[in-house]
């Protein structure tokens, strides 16, 4: 059989009505500020960053195989770069976005040589540290705040946008904007030679490196842009919540432990996981979230449940039953021949 | 003919265990070589060491006339040194397709389409085109030998070394491969061995060596080498009534 | 002088975390689970002991009698009927769901006992000490729990290492179906592990409310020190772990010295160097 | 015909959907030394494994000495004196060798069997007995994973594939060994690839195909060709 | 239905309720059923009748969290004013909320200092939604050094300061106690901010018996004064007087400490012993306080008069209101003059814009009986609160 005969295809018929799929709900969700209400942008806003951060883990996790529980490391780095650019350097809250994306990144790169040299839960616990000097160190800064945490100037706020409206919907455009650049990354990025890569790592490491792939490059390069990514979110999050404070900021409950129950009760190590794991938490918060302390302990039950009942997630559970993919990175060889797909 | 590999006064220990003691050994290109010893004698530890898993204790290793010692594995795999490990280390959550992908297009440091066709023409060579789409993970023993020998080749290697892909197979399966591993000697592959079904061994290689107590106590025509007191004593234990 | 006496502080501030640890290290050496829910199991121990000396009027450090077998016979159980279910290669499961325990429990807590700050007395022994030198007193309790700290280590050291109850702790964790085949339930062994490490906790939760002030919410707080202990010492070893807990102390000893401010920052910073020169811990038993 | 040791009435396994074993039945006598043989994936391990209580089975299913263990899970088969030598030799890597070999006679069952008789049985496992289990090479780990189970005094010992990536004279050390571990009261379960080897240590052979019996005999009334007939499928 | 939903006022309310902080929102269900009940008829407002509709949510004692439910408040529920209490993790997010969403709001239960600094405020220009009442450093400052004259000391104090909100204010250089002391004749050892949930406070107590230090002051969290404290026994060291702010505020965390809470000092901003009346429901502050143990079977605590206070002031203010625009009801807080449980409030632009103070005193938990018990023993701040006994030295 000759090399003509067969082809590789990345899509299934499931897929591409996926892909569909999403192209419409991008374009209703950019027209959002014109039939939703200011209470439901600032909702799709937040969800929006939760997807995000969300999916970010999840490359990191899911696909690297770095389960980290230091994430907010940056999430709170993001935000104190913009806070500190905002107050001190005058510069647009907005243009400070991607400036902490560029500074993140920088600084990923000697803490990941710090901690790629753990492995499995020596990893996670590293990085958890890290996020905790972090936070130490913020709160150390006195021209931030200290530990005290400080308040963005009403003043800067407002030099955003001329409107308070005109504000609401750039700050809405550009957190759907960003969620789109990030999720269109990450696939693009899994469906390359780098996605064949990091699934390999996960699957075996040391047979990885046997085959030709330079392990700790491809690890770095998923762990930068996870940490840019994820710092660019933490700039916008607290560009929405006004005020920071290291607790907060570098909040393992919130920017991770959080982030890790969204993933694994939608489905890690799937694209589609994170988005689902949004949906439901976000459905649970606005039920529940008035009951203080049981919802709490109800959101402890569902994280537990969905684990023991589902252990791949809601969407592992639907795509293994169903057999859907919305965004398949399989790739399956099919022959020319053969009946046609 | 020049050659492939040179080890040049090798020594690893670990701890009181003595793998290789200022060990020199030359491959030449496409010679196919065999490797015996008794179990522990260190032959995989020396694959380690030549495909750079396992650091030596002293002693340097050239491939191809450079000198590899510090190189990290995978850079050595891109210079063609290639691998199949004594217990398969398939990616078990990828179809066996992309298991060989993933090696084509690193291993030659290549673009993924490049290297479709080619790693689905291994697939075929080594009869398991029709498994190509099934999770790695599924695969039975044979077919996980099997994965690893042709995610081997498909770094299209200059050297490839073989753990133990003969162990477990049946008589037949064994002639299946004995004969593989012909046809990739004929494409110009130098080929390291390390194997204890010695027939299948004998039926394909030039040399034999004995790895023993950190040293090679036996080396040149396979024949001669196995039938050899020595040999027979500590390796074969072959009744001399038998 | 007051050098010397930071450093013995540091050492007795270690013993604390030690004692934080020896349960997280025994569980994290027999099923690499990593238990989020540690600190709050401490601070339900806490509440356990709260609720025995009120209603039996008894000495909290009497009460012990009491809460190590409660809370041990509360891991077994959480052991066999949840955490068992989570094991695996993967890490995520058993994270995320002492992740919601941590939650689970914390709310609870709040829910039957509000956000009240307690704290149990333990009569004059809280603030007895004894002068070692001029200038350097050690308080009985920390020295106690110090000595609590070591003897308990040694002892889950020599229950690891030296019987069969570790061997078959060790076995198991290594490969679940194959130690069936030697005839062990892996469920039970587990949920043995687990029991035991929930007695360590129910010392530690009797000891942090004779020390300090708590309420439902400060569990979390020390936990990662106690993470830091286990892997500064190495996976599987016990005295590792004491190692990791002093050296966390007198590092934060010192760092509080110079400014403190420092004082956390020393002891974070002190792990990962210690992690950079050593990824494996510094007594590793196991790969 | 006295009462058989084990006794295997159509059972079944399943990988899920995936049926690997179809209503398997068969009897093996006490003291008596069976081996299956089969290509790779005919079920070998998968039997095995049934037996060994490592998959799920229906109670009747599997007789031992006369009691129905089918559903008992592993811990407890192991209990009533079965041993697996699995397939790729799964040694505790945590543990040193001799602690492997300890694990095994945890049961305390009585019998022939000590650390002592094994170490007589496998020299090299002495002097390696303080390191860690994983620091053996591959046959030395075989030696100890056969060790590990012989410990247990089990009155059915069942080797999946124990020839596997061991030198020549291991092999026959271990095959010459076999008649005298079965002499000392064992039953034997041999799953073997080489043909000739398990005709000369068996006194009965199974050959499977595709989860089903497909020939079996007295290794006296059963010639090769025979075999190697059915094992190719031809 | 749009005649009758324009009918309803709407008022949202964030407090700690769970969380560390929860202490300081324990009242609020109390408070809002008194409130409800008063409020039953509706309100007279710019001639026309208002029925009201409290929407309380929790902050979870957590900045980001206290941000989000503000944001929920205003742009979901559209309340019309939004009030806030316990510590700036939710006064603060909350009014920064308010502040550009340009709703009005009146928060409290938080030293101004914090407040207004630690919003990156502008003593020039204040804000122009929100608005806080409360005491501040100068009032906690004078308080406890009063109630220190009262007794022979070698006038060396010992600072503990936290490095969160508070601690950082009570420690200011320019603001706080190390400004402050010097000048009251008070010598002021700091070793330095130190991080929450601390272990070990040897460093500190060392420097304390170094300098020989009679008084420890500053502010804690309960578990971390508890931890000090204990300390400072074993370590030999044993102050005349230790005057905390924080740690000694709930009478829990106080009594949890048995023998040793006895004679400790702190601030005290409201008791049932205040002279004051609630202009809403004429309770005085006994009678506040006993309604409190009597409806939750808890001990008073000093939030609860603030938390009142704070419901009070809003009813005042829409009362007062001459529409429901947003700046209406802001300009009626601006103009208000009210008599509250706490003392009266009125913003004259002092101390800065936006913020108004109220009295503040301090006092010793002195054993009575089974219970450990608040007296004020120095008024001298605010003397029209008066005094119920005498400090005496712990040693
Ligand atoms: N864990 C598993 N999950 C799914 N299928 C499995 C699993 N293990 C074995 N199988 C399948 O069950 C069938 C029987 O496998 P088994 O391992 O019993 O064969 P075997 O005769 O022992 O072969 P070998 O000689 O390769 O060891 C094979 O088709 C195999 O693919
Ligand atoms: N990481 C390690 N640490 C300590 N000892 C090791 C390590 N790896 C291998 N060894 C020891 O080195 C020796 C050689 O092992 P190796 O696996 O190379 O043997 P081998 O010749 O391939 O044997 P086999 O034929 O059984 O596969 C063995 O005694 C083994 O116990
Ligand atoms: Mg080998
Ligand atoms: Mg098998």
């Amino acid at each position: 059989m000759g090399a003509a005969a067969i082809r590789v295809v990345h899509s299934t018929r499931s897929s591409r009505i996926g892909v569909a799929g999403f192209a419409l709900l991008f374009v209703m969700l950019a027209a959002a500020p014109f039939w939703a209400e200011r209470s439901d942008l600032r909702l799709l806003v937040e969800i929006f960053t939760y997807v995000a951060l969300a999916s970010l883990w999840n490359l990191l996790a899911g696909y690297a195989g770095l389960v980290s529980v230091g994430q907010q490391a940056y999430v709170g780095l993001g935000a104190y770069i913009l806070f500190g650019l905002a107050i001190f350097a005058g510069i647009n809250p907005v243009w400070t976005i991607p400036i902490a994306g560029l500074i993140s990144a920088v600084i990923a790169i000697p803490v990941a040589f710090l901690i790629f040299r753990l492995r499995g839960h020596y990893f996670a616990i590293g990085t958890w540290v890290v996020a905790e000097v972090f936070r130490l160190l913020a709160a150390q800064i006195g021209p931030l705040g200290g530990g005290s945490g400080i308040s963005l100037p009403v003043a800067t706020v407002t030099a955003i946008a001329e409107t308070r409206q005109m504000r609401e919907f750039l700050i809405y455009w550009i957190a759907l904007a960003l969620l789109v650049v990030i999720l269109g990354l990450i696939v693009m990025l899994l469906r390359s030679r780098y996605g064949l890569a990091l699934t390999a790592i996960r699957d075996n490491e040391t047979a990885a490196l046997s085959n030709g792939v330079n392990v700790t490059r491809t690890k770095l390069v998923v762990y930068v842009i996870t940490a840019a990514g994820t710092a660019m979110i933490g700039a916008l999050i607290f560009l929405q919540k006004l005020r920071i404070s290291p607790d907060v900021a570098f909040s393992v409950n919130e920017w991770t432990a959080f982030v890790i129950f969204i993933v694994v009760i939608g489905g890690v190590g799937r694209l589609e996981g994170p988005i689902i794991g949004t949906i439901v938490f976000f459905l649970l918060r606005e039920t529940l979230a008035d009951l203080g302390a049981l919802y709490l302990l109800m959101l402890g039950i569902v994280a537990i449940g969905v684990m023991l009942k589902a252990p791949k997630g809601i969407w592992g559970y639907v795509a293994d039953r169903f057999g859907w993919e919305l965004f398949p990175l399989a790739r399956r060889v099919e022959r020319r021949d053969g009946p046609p797909p | 003919m020049a050659s492939i590999l040179t080890l040049d006064g090798i020594s690893k220990r670990f701890g009181a265990i003595v793998i290789a003691n200022d060990v020199d050994l030359a491959v030449k290109k496409g010679e196919a070589l065999g490797i015996i010893g008794p179990n522990g004698a260190g032959k995989t530890t020396l694959f380690g060491v030549i495909t750079g898993t396992v650091p030596p204790d002293s002693g340097c290793v050239t491939f191809d006339g450079r000198d590899v010692t510090r190189l990290p594995p995978d850079q050595r795999c891109r210079m063609g040194i290639a691998r199949s490990f004594q217990i398969p280390q398939p990616f078990g959550g990828m179809t066996v397709f992309e298991n060989l992908v993933v090696a084509a297009a690193f291993g030659q440091g290549r673009s993924e389409h490049d290297v479709y066709a080619q790693s689905h023409d291994i697939l075929e060579r080594c009869g398991l085109a029709a498994k190509a789409n099934r999770p790695a993970s599924s695969l039975t023993l044979l077919d996980r030998k099997r994965l690893e020998l042709a995610r081997a080749l498909a770094t299209a290697p200059q050297l490839l070394l073989l753990d133990e892909v003969a162990g477990g197979l049946t008589e037949h399966e064994c002639e299946a491969l004995v004969d593989l591993i012909r046809d990739i000697r004929k494409t110009g592959i130098t080929i390291v061995w390390i194997e204890h079904i010695v027939h299948a061994l004998l039926a394909v290689i030039d040399r034999l060596v004995v790895l023993h107590g950190g040293a090679f106590i036996a080396q040149g025509d396979p024949q001669e080498v196995i039938r050899s007191p020595q040999v027979n004593e500590i390796y074969m234990g072959i009744p001399a009534d038998a | 002088m007051e050098w010397v006496n930071t450093i013995v502080q540091g050492i007795l501030t270690g013993g604390l975390y030690a004692m934080f640890a020896a349960g997280l290290s025994l569980i994290f050496g027999v099923m690499r689970l990593v238990n989020i829910a540690h600190g709050d199991l401490i601070v339900l121990a806490a509440y356990v002991a709260l609720v025995v000396t009120e209603t039996l009027g008894i000495n909290p450090l009497v009460s012990l009698a009491f809460v190590v077998p409660i809370m041990a016979i509360a891991g077994y159980v959480l052991q066999r009927t949840i955490l068992n279910r989570t094991l695996g290669d993967d890490l995520l499961p058993p994270l995320l769901v002492t992740f919601g325990l941590s939650i689970i429990i914390q709310n609870a807590l709040l829910e039957i006992f509000t956000a009240d700050s307690r704290k149990l007395n333990a009569g004059p022994i809280e603030t007895a000490s004894i002068e070692v030198l001029p200038g350097i007193s050690l308080g009985v309790l920390p020295l106690l729990q110090f000595v609590l700290a070591v003897a308990v280590i040694a002892a889950m050291q020599f229950l690891f290492y030296r019987t069969a109850t570790g061997r078959a702790f060790r076995a198991t964790s290594d490969d679940q179906p194959v130690s069936q085949l030697m005839g062990l339930d892996n469920r039970h062994v587990f949920a043995l592990a687990m029991a035991l490490s929930l007695a360590i906790v129910a010392i530690a939760g009797v000891l942090l409310a004779v020390r300090a002030n708590f309420d439902p919410s400060i569990g979390p707080a020390r936990l990662i020190f106690g993470f830091e202990a286990v892997i500064i010492g190495g996976l599987g070893s016990m005295w590792g772990t004491l190692a990791g807990g002093i050296i966390l102390g007198v590092s934060q000893a010192i760092g509080a010295k110079i400014d403190p401010g420092w004082q956390l920052l020393a002891g974070h910073l002190v792990f990962l160097f210690i992690l950079a020169i050593r990824p494996q811990g510094l007594f590793p038993k196991v790969q | 015909m006295p009462e058989p040791l084990l006794d295997i009435r159509a059972l079944d396994a399943f990988y899920g959907d995936f049926q690997a074993l179809f209503g398997i039945s068969l009897a093996v006598p006490a003291n008596s030394v069976v081996s299956f043989v089969g290509a790779n994936g005919a079920g070998k391990s998968t039997l095995l494994k049934s037996i060994a209580g490592l998959m799920p089975a229906k109670a009747d299913a599997i007789t031992f000495d006369g009691e129905a263990i089918g559903d008992k899970p592993a811990y407890d088969v192991a209990k009533r004196g079965i041993a697996l030598v699995p397939e790729g030799r799964r040694l505790f890597p945590s543990l040193s060798v001799e602690e492997n070999l300890m694990i095994g006679g945890q049961l305390g069952r009585a019998g022939p069997w000590s650390l002592a008789r094994v170490y007589e049985l496998f020299p090299v496992l002495f002097e390696r007995r303080n390191t860690s289990a994983t620091a053996l090479s591959g046959g030395q780990q075989q030696m100890c994973a056969i060790g590990r189970a012989l410990m247990a005094n089990p009155r059915l010992m069942m080797c999946d594939e124990i020839s596997l990536g061991l030198a020549p004279i291991i092999v026959r050390d271990i095959y010459a060994r076999l008649p005298q571990i079965a002499a000392a009261g064992i039953t034997l379960v041999i799953v073997e690839q080489d043909v000739a080897q398990a005709l000369k240590a068996a006194d009965h052979v199974y050959c499977m195909q595709e989860g089903r019996i497909v020939l079996q005999g007295r290794t006296g009334d059963i010639t090769r060709k025979a075999v190697s007939a059915a094992y190719f499928g031809v | 239905p749009a005649n009758a939903q324009s009918k309803v006022i709407k008022i949202g309310n964030v407090s700690p309720r769970t969380g560390p902080l929860a202490g300081f929102g324990e009242a609020d269900p109390f408070i809002i059923d008194q409130v409800k009940g008063i409020l039953a008829k509706g309100i007279q407002s710019g001639g026309k009748t208002y029925s009201v509709e409290i929407i309380s949510k929790d902050s979870q004692s957590n900045a980001s969290r206290g941000a989000e439910v503000a944001a929920e408040l205003i742009l979901r529920d559209k309340v019309d004013l939004i009030l806030a209490s316990g510590t700036p993790d939710t006064t603060n997010p909350v009014a920064d909320q308010a502040e550009v969403n340009e709703v009005p709001c009146i928060t409290t239960n938080c030293p101004w200092q914090p407040y207004f600094f630690g919003r990156k405020g502008d003593p020039k220009k204040g804000f122009n939604w929100t608005y806080h009442f409360f005491w501040g450093l100068e009032d906690i400052i004078a308080s406890f050094t009063a109630l220190w004259d009262s007794a022979p000391t070698n006038k060396v104090v010992g600072g503990m300061f936290s490095n969160d909100a508070d601690g950082n204010a009570f420690g200011d250089a320019n603001l706080g106690f190390p400004a402050a002391l010097p000048k009251a004749g008070y010598k002021l050892v700091d070793p330095g901010r130190f991080q929450l949930m601390n272990n070990d406070f040897t460093a500190q107590i060392s420097a304390f018996k170094a300098a020989n230090v009679e008084i420890v002051t500053g502010v804690f969290i309960p578990p971390d004064f508890a931890t000090f404290w204990s300390q400072a026994a074993q370590q030999g060291f044993k102050p005349k007087i230790v005057t905390v702010a924080k740690a000694l505020l709930f009478p829990s965390a106080v009594n949890a400490l048995g023998e040793r809470g006895n004679g400790l000092t702190t601030e005290i901003w409201w008791s049932p012993n205040h002279p004051f009346k609630s202009g809403l429901t004429g309770q005085s502050s006994k009678e506040l306080a006993d309604a409190y143990v009597k409806a939750a079977n808890r001990p008073w605590t000093q939030p609860i008069g603030f938390q009142h206070a704070l419901f009070e002031v809003a009813i005042d203010t829409l009362k007062r209101a001459k529409s429901l625009d947003p700046k209406a009801i802001r300009d009626a807080i601006a103009a208000t003059d009210y008599q509250s449980i706490v003392g009266p409030v009125k913003w004259t632009g002092q101390p800065v814009k936006n913020v108004t103070k109220t009295p503040l005193v301090a006092g010793q938990w002195q054993r009575k009986g089974a219970n450990l018990d608040l007296v004020i023993t120095a008024n001298k701040p605010a003397p029209q609160i008066p005094v119920g006994g005498k400090m005496e030295l712990l040693s």
